[in-house]
């Protein structure tokens, strides 16, 4: 019997899957804080389905986990900000993308 | 119950963030996140996390948006989004995510009976403090040291966003926030809003001890009221040299800590509280910490300096 | 169910001040900050040694780990920190790291006479100490969620050091250690969520009482370690290490190189032998050594075809990483009555300890000899020993350590390390662990003959270095050439308050 | 004092008291004069200290020194070569630029090369061992020229490699010894029968075999022997080199009998003493011409251990640091010689060089009365009356004709000033090894061999020591001409071989820069990172 737990468990796992490719393939690094963001809420919410399946002592869910969560996203917001500066600050200094070619190797080519 | 609603809803989220991680225009794709924001408060809600929720509301949806939206602003428009990898490599990546999605999907699907939860724990030791909220106290008394620990990392945050500050601009303030198209309507809004976000905020404050709300949601709240005075060019953002600004940030983390080292007084020792006193001890707490996380949120959106002081 | 594991100990004040006291330090050179950045951490500084040697002593004297309650809130609902043998050392050798780096930096990172404050010594300072908190915290930390709170503290410290002078590139090393951290986080919360899923407890304690072999822990762990791998900047994983602590200025790289990798390390030491299911999977341990055999003498042949001195000690420093995750199988095929007595456990962290000393030492003086000479060109070093020639000595000192050659910390590590290969007859990582002492010695020797050579005609010395900044370094060097005098033999202290394996 | 083993101590403790002394400007600049000093608390150690022996720190530690008969022979010739070679480096390579850095490296590599002698523990046997062979890196490459870069490289990279088998054999050797830092004769008394003494007395022998050059690991010697400054190849090619005789001494059970290894050792060692030699006779430059030399006797050493090992004899150790002795003080008179000869013009050449040094190169091949053949005559009975023993004469003949080709090429080196005489000092310091490489050995004699001093010069013993080289020198007149037309092998001879291969190395080099890149790319590294993921994932499940 599939709950409603379960089917956001399986939200929380396409999440991490969504979130994980756009982390991994787009080379611009807006995009891959952005992407790291839906990875971070599948995380979450894989936590609220561990807190929602432990709802027991007259709480509907077990608070333990939410509360990590709320302690989470807060943390993630930090990345997101830390990461926005230094992407933006990158554009400043002339480079877009954090894939390094050192000057010392340039002429044997980045494929 | 009907599993239908959670479905469509999971559904859509999924699909919401397929399109924001697809997307060609990447104000599209921020667009596409605030979103999936929107949506998986939707889905807190279902997981019967009402606090979350707000928080993903506030802090994952509004906060995390409205800082993308500005980078989005700021960075220089280009045409191509850049070359896509080789097919090769995007079916291993499609092939290595799925994997790890079904192996975490293949452990949802196994839940352990009976289900594990600190849910007893937490409600066994609820009374001594005589607070309503259980995420409340987990988060400022049970794990009030991962909470206070989180305050520090927000404000090294901040500290981190300074950094890069050009050394000319130092101790200035950070660039405006003014909206492109500066609207009559932003202005208003900026004018009648904030009286009653500010009391919306402090009331999630206030109510966090007792009902969900709490420190982050109340905080957020007063930030995005912030927020708007500044981009409706209200206000400018101030220099980050200001002494009152200073003390606004470690605000929270300073009460939080006297309260904490308090505790070997007055109670069983660090971030420990007298259940006399319990309440209005995190009551306080809560307030001075949400005043902080106003500010540093505003900050962290506002980015690091960009004039020199004057 | 739950084990009621955690009491307050006599000294277990001393953890929170442990945690808290550069955090206070911290929060007021924010506040106060102006020009008192460096003359509060200097408050901090030797108070935190203070306190870690306390620390140590209180462990030493009672045998026994010390444990703090948070709140007095019972583990799992609540939070506990202890300090048991392993984390005393380590905690003692990360406030000697600071203190030392600390004394380099004195003066560097001051506020200019003509301002009223600084970036560079506002954000270099609070960064040191919330550095330091957030690695007690790791030392200390008894609960998963904890730990990730702690790690993301460790990053946000770590990250803005490495572009703290905002030259593209080190932004951009900043920005992939950054992005490549938080992957590693979250996998590492990923984790976290299926064990609390299936134990309901993120309490180490709780977790190795609970813990059996099922796809919940397995794929739990599986995330969990690979994400602080990622962290540690295991090959081939270590993307983002060499230009983050090659760019960052030369004290933030000392502590980067020293200190900040080994906190994912720790932490998978102990998720290993504290909380995966016993007895440990021999071949997920041989799997680890495997990536540090790669580590090794991938990263070392690298290290050795660096033009740059500073990339190279940053390569260096991943193959150095390498002997660390060679103490799984080795540590689990011994026959030692229990793990933290046998030789591959001590030879482990003597290595972890070694080679922080050493590679801190490194990094400092390769930027003294890039101040002094204005560059930090290997091949054109010629003159290095008559412009900073303490410099140079700490260089070839902490080199003997990295070599594995006697008398050094870093050879009775690898000595044990051997030993412990060699009874258990792997004979893959005693290959891995000389070939890597070869060719530690040829990257170290590379530099020191050029350093020692004759200078150049036209050779001038850019900066004129204070004594105390070359001192520093020379320290560091000589502690991890004292750390040679050790018997070679297990420790005991590092044993005090381990569970003792079956 | 004298019983105590201070002057173990100050063997070592001095000359890096001197190091340590050099962070003091005025003291750095002055270190030179002080060199000679360094090296004499070693000698009045070999001279007072012998059976003494001193823990310098207890157990667990056990870090021992101490002085046996072996010991004291080896540490006597080798401070007094120390000595006289620091005394001529005073003086020759006074004002040179870099003399403060030759005299630290040369007090390092002292230390060091005294130390082997007079450790009795594993631990500081494989620090002193270390630092003799690392710190002399620093001699072998001072010319700073492109030949003395390539010799310290090649040095450099073959000691490391020595240095990693001798620890993987002392591993080994301590694994059958438990509790920390054994003593090197107790680890070596437990290794007959341990589950690993094939694999340790291998490495050791290789490990040690390659510091005494034995082919095929002898390549690094030729070049790096004649490119050092006269006196630190005097001690290069004298002393250091001991530090394997020493090894081989200390560490292989020689006591037991093993025939299979004693067999081998032999047959290696013969190999080496004949190969140096062929090797030697094709060679222009009267030091490379040398340092082959001190290949093929060292080939005579190991080939002494190994005829004492086959037999389990129970004076094989002395013997061959008897014999080691007699070479030490030879080869290092004969490399001061090589300088004397450089600055000798044509009047004083056959008074000044010819003569001694005809006398101490046939010393090397047992010229009778000369310490040489009181080393053949006492180490003879190890070979027994096999094949051998033959052999190991017939490398006195071979040695012979090459330090004839020695002595023919010296010839080529002369002041250019015809009436140029050396400076004073450096004659005398050159008379002094050269007396003491004749006259030390007849005073150890008795002692050593078990035979009396007359049995040395009766007639069969003279005949013995004598038609080796009557056979030498036949061979080198018939072959002079076939000699000169034969084409020179390069210095390190079959080192060619791998200089073939460095361009190999390079392709390789790069090729791992370039798998390094693409690691380091954002898409590839973040793939492994799932990949490691998954996998570890699975094993953890599965791999149980």
């Amino acid at each position: 019997m599939i709950g409603t737990a379960t089917v956001y468990g399986l939200c929380a796992s396409g999440l991490v899957a969504i979130g994980l490719y756009g982390l991994v393939l787009h080379p611009t690094p807006l995009r891959k804080v952005i992407a790291f963001n839906l990875l971070g809420s599948g995380t979450f919410v894989l936590f609220g389905v561990a807190a929602r399946r432990g709802g027991a002592a007259g709480f509907l869910a077990d608070p333990v986990p939410q509360a990590m969560v709320i302690t989470g996203i807060v943390v993630a917001f930090a990345s997101t900000a830390l990461a926005v500066a230094l992407l933006l600050r990158l554009q400043e200094t002339g480079a877009s993308s954090i894939e390094t070619t050192p000057p010392e190797q340039q002429d044997n080519g980045a494929s | 119950m009907t599993l239908l609603p959670d479905l469509a809803l999971v559904l859509l989220i999924l699909t919401a963030a397929v399109w924001t991680v697809a997307v060609r225009d990447r104000r599209d794709a921020v667009i596409g996140f605030i979103v999936v924001g929107l949506l998986l408060s939707l889905a807190w809600v279902r997981l019967n996390a009402v606090d979350v929720a707000l928080t993903e509301a506030a802090i994952g949806g509004g906060a995390t948006g409205l800082l993308l939206l500005r980078a989005c602003a700021r960075l220089v428009p280009r045409p191509a989004e850049s070359v896509l990898p080789h097919p090769a490599m995007r079916i291993l990546t499609v092939l290595l995510c799925s994997a790890i999605a079904a192996g975490l999907a293949a452990i949802v699907l196994m839940p352990v009976e009976p289900p594990a939860t600190l849910a007893p724990e937490a409600a066994a030791s609820m009374g001594e403090l005589g607070l309503g909220n259980p995420i409340t106290v987990v988060l400022l008394a049970y794990r009030a040291l991962d909470t206070l620990l989180e305050k520090v990392v927000l404000v090294l945050a901040l500290i981190g966003v300074w950094t890069l500050t050009p050394d000319q601009f130092w101790g200035g303030a950070p660039a405006s926030l003014r909206a492109q198209q500066s609207s009559g309507a932003l202005t208003l809004l900026a004018q009648v809003l904030p009286p009653v976000g500010v009391v919306i905020g402090v009331y999630l404050i206030w109510n966090g001890a007792d009902h969900p709300g709490g420190t982050f949601q109340g905080g957020t709240v007063l930030a995005a009221m912030w927020l708007l005075v500044m981009m409706a060019d209200l206000r400018e953002p101030p220099e980050i040299r200001l002494h009152s600004l200073r003390l606004l940030v470690i605000l929270g983390p300073v009460v939080f800590l006297v309260a904490g080292f308090a505790g070997f007084w007055i109670a069983n020792g660090f971030l420990s509280y007298p259940p006399a006193f319990a309440k209005p001890i995190i009551v306080i707490v809560e307030a001075a910490l949400a005043l902080s996380i106003a500010v540093i949120l505003g900050m962290l959106v506002a980015g690091p300096a960009a004039r020199a002081p004057r | 169910m739950m084990p009621a594991g955690y009491a307050t100990s006599e000294g277990g004040a001393l953890l929170v001040i442990a945690v808290m006291l550069p955090i206070v330090g911290m929060i007021a050179i924010f506040a106060l900050g102006l020009r008192r950045a460096e003359r509060i951490a200097f408050i901090i500084l030797p108070g935190g040694l203070l306190i870690a040697l306390a620390i140590a002593a209180e462990v030493a004297r009672t045998g026994a780990a010390v444990t703090y309650v948070l709140g007095g809130w019972q583990p799992p609902l609540g939070i506990a920190l202890q300090a048991d043998g392993l984390s005393a050392t380590l905690m003692v050798l990360t406030a000697l790291i600071l203190c030392a780096v600390g004394l380099f930096a004195r003066g560097t990172f001051s506020t200019p006479p003509d301002m009223s404050e600084a970036r560079r010594p506002m954000v270099f300072w609070t960064l040191m100490l919330g550095l330091w908190s957030a690695l007690n915290t790791v030392f200390l930390g008894q609960d998963l969620f904890n730990l990730f709170v702690a790690l993301e503290f460790l990053t946000f410290s770590a990250v803005p050091l490495v572009c703290l002078d905002g030259r593209r590139e080190t932004v951009q090393a900043a920005l992939r250690y950054l992005l490549f951290a938080l992957i590693g986080s979250v996998f590492y919360l990923l984790g976290a969520a299926l064990l609390y899923g299936a134990y309901g407890t993120l309490d180490m304690a709780g977790l190795r009482l609970q813990a059996h072999y099922n796809p919940a822990t397995s794929v739990a762990l599986g995330l969990m370690i690979v994400g602080l791998m990622a962290k540690a900047a295991l090959f081939p994983l270590h993307l983002w290490l060499p230009p983050a602590h090659a760019g960052a200025p030369a004290a933030a790289s000392a502590v980067l190189s020293a200190l900040v990798v080994k906190a994912p390390f720790f932490l998978i030491l102990r998720l290993w032998f504290d909380v995966a299911p016993q007895p440990g999977n021999q071949l997920a341990a041989q799997m680890l050594a495997w990536l540090g055999i790669f580590s090794i003498v991938f990263c070392s042949i690298i290290a050795l075809r660096q033009v740059r001195l500073k990339l190279m000690i940053a390569y260096s420093t991943v193959a150095q990483i390498g002997y660390l995750f060679l103490v799984f199988p080795l540590v689990m095929a011994s026959d030692a009555p229990s793990a933290w007595q046998s030789i591959g456990w001590t030879g482990g962290v003597l290595q972890l300890v070694s080679h922080a000393l050493a590679k801190a030492s490194m990094f400092l003086a390769a930027g003294l000899i890039a101040e002094a000479l204005g560059h930090d060109r290997i091949d054109n070093l010629n003159g290095a020993v008559t412009a900073v020639p303490i410099s140079v000595a700490a260089f070839g000192l902490a080199g003997l350590s990295l070599m594995g050659l006697p008398p050094s910390g870093g050879f009775v590590a690898k000595l044990m390390l051997l030993t412990a290969a060699t009874e258990t007859a792997n004979w893959w990582i005693v290959a891995a662990i000389l070939v890597g002492g070869i060719l530690a010695a040829s990257y170290v020797f590379r530099v020191l003959g050029r350093a020692m050579a004759a200078p150049k005609i036209g050779f001038k010395t850019l900066a004129h270095i204070p004594l105390h900044r070359e001192l520093a370094v020379l320290g560091l060097a000589i502690s991890a050439v004292v750390l040679g005098f050790v018997p070679l033999q297990p420790f005991a202290f590092l044993g005090i308050g381990r569970v003792g394996l079956p | 004092m004298m019983d105590s083993g201070l002057l173990l101590v100050a063997t070592l403790a001095f000359p890096l008291a001197m190091v340590v002394a050099c962070l003091h400007p005025a003291f750095y600049a002055r270190i030179l004069t002080w060199l000679p000093l360094a090296a004499v608390p070693g000698l009045l150690a070999a001279l007072f200290e012998r059976g003494d022996s001193i823990v310098i720190a207890p157990a667990p530690l056990r870090l021992t020194l101490a002085l046996d008969e072996v010991g004291a022979m080896l540490l006597g010739g080798a401070s007094l070569l120390w000595g006289a070679a620091g005394f001529y480096a005073s003086i020759s390579m006074c004002g040179r630029p870099g003399a403060g850095r030759f005299a630290i490296w040369w007090l390092l590599t002292m230390t060091g090369s005294l130390g082997v002698f007079i450790v009795a523990d594993m631990t500081s046997f494989y620090l002193v061992f270390s630092l003799a062979s690392l710190a002399a890196y620093g001699l072998v490459s001072f010319e700073g020229t492109a030949r003395a870069q390539r010799a310290g490289f090649v040095y450099m990279a073959l000691a490391l490699l020595g240095e990693a088998l001798i620890l993987l054999g002392f591993v080994m050797l301590v694994t059958a010894a438990p509790g920390g830092n054994p003593l090197i004769r107790d680890a070596v008394a437990m290794l007959p029968g341990s589950p690993l003494e094939s694999p340790a007395v291998l490495l050791l022998i290789f490990g040690f075999g390659l510091k005494m050059g034995l082919v095929p690991l002898h390549v690094w010697m030729p070049l790096a022997h004649p490119v050092a400054p006269v006196p630190a190849s005097a001690v290069l090619s004298g002393v250091i080199v001991k530090a394997g005789v020493i090894g081989l001494i200390r560490f292989l059970p020689l006591e037991v009998p093993s025939p299979d290894w004693g067999m081998a050792l032999v047959g290696l060692g013969l190999l080496t003493a004949f190969y140096g030699v062929l090797v030697g006779l094709t060679q222009p430059h009267a030091k490379t011409i040398l340092a082959y030399s001190t290949v093929s006797q060292m080939g005579v050493v190991a080939a002494i251990i190994g005829g004492g090992m086959t037999a389990g004899a129970p004076h094989t150790a002395a013997l061959a640091a008897f014999y080691a002795l007699h070479h030490l003080l030879v080869k290092g008179a004969l490399f001061l010689g090589v300088g004397i000869a450089g600055a000798t013009g044509r009047r004083h050449r056959v008074s000044f060089v010819l003569i001694p040094m005809a006398l101490l190169s046939l010393s090397l091949a047992g010229l009778p009365f000369t310490s040489g053949a009181l080393a053949k005559l006492a180490t003879k009975p190890l070979f027994g009356d096999g094949v051998s023993a033959l052999l190991a004469s017939l490398s006195a003949a071979g040695s012979t004709m090459l330090m004839l080709h020695f002595l023919g090429r010296l010839q080529l080196l002369a002041n250019d000033d015809h009436e140029g005489i050396p400076q004073r000092p450096l004659m005398l310091v050159w008379a002094v090894v050269a007396g003491a490489s004749f006259i030390v050995p007849w005073a150890l004699f008795a002692n050593v061999s078990g035979y009396a001093l007359a049995d040395a010069i009766k007639p069969d013993a003279l005949w013995a020591a004598s038609w080796p080289i009557l056979l030498g020198a036949t061979l080198t007149l018939i072959t002079t001409r076939f000699i000169s037309r034969m084409p020179t092998v390069p210095e390190g001879d079959i080192i060619v071989v791998l200089d073939k291969l460095a361009p190999l190395v390079m392709r390789i080099g790069s090729g791992i820069d370039r798998t390094d890149e693409v690691l380091r790319r954002w898409p590839v590294a973040s793939i492994g990172l799932l990949s490691l993921a998954i996998a570890f994932g699975a094993v953890l499940q599965f791999g149980r």
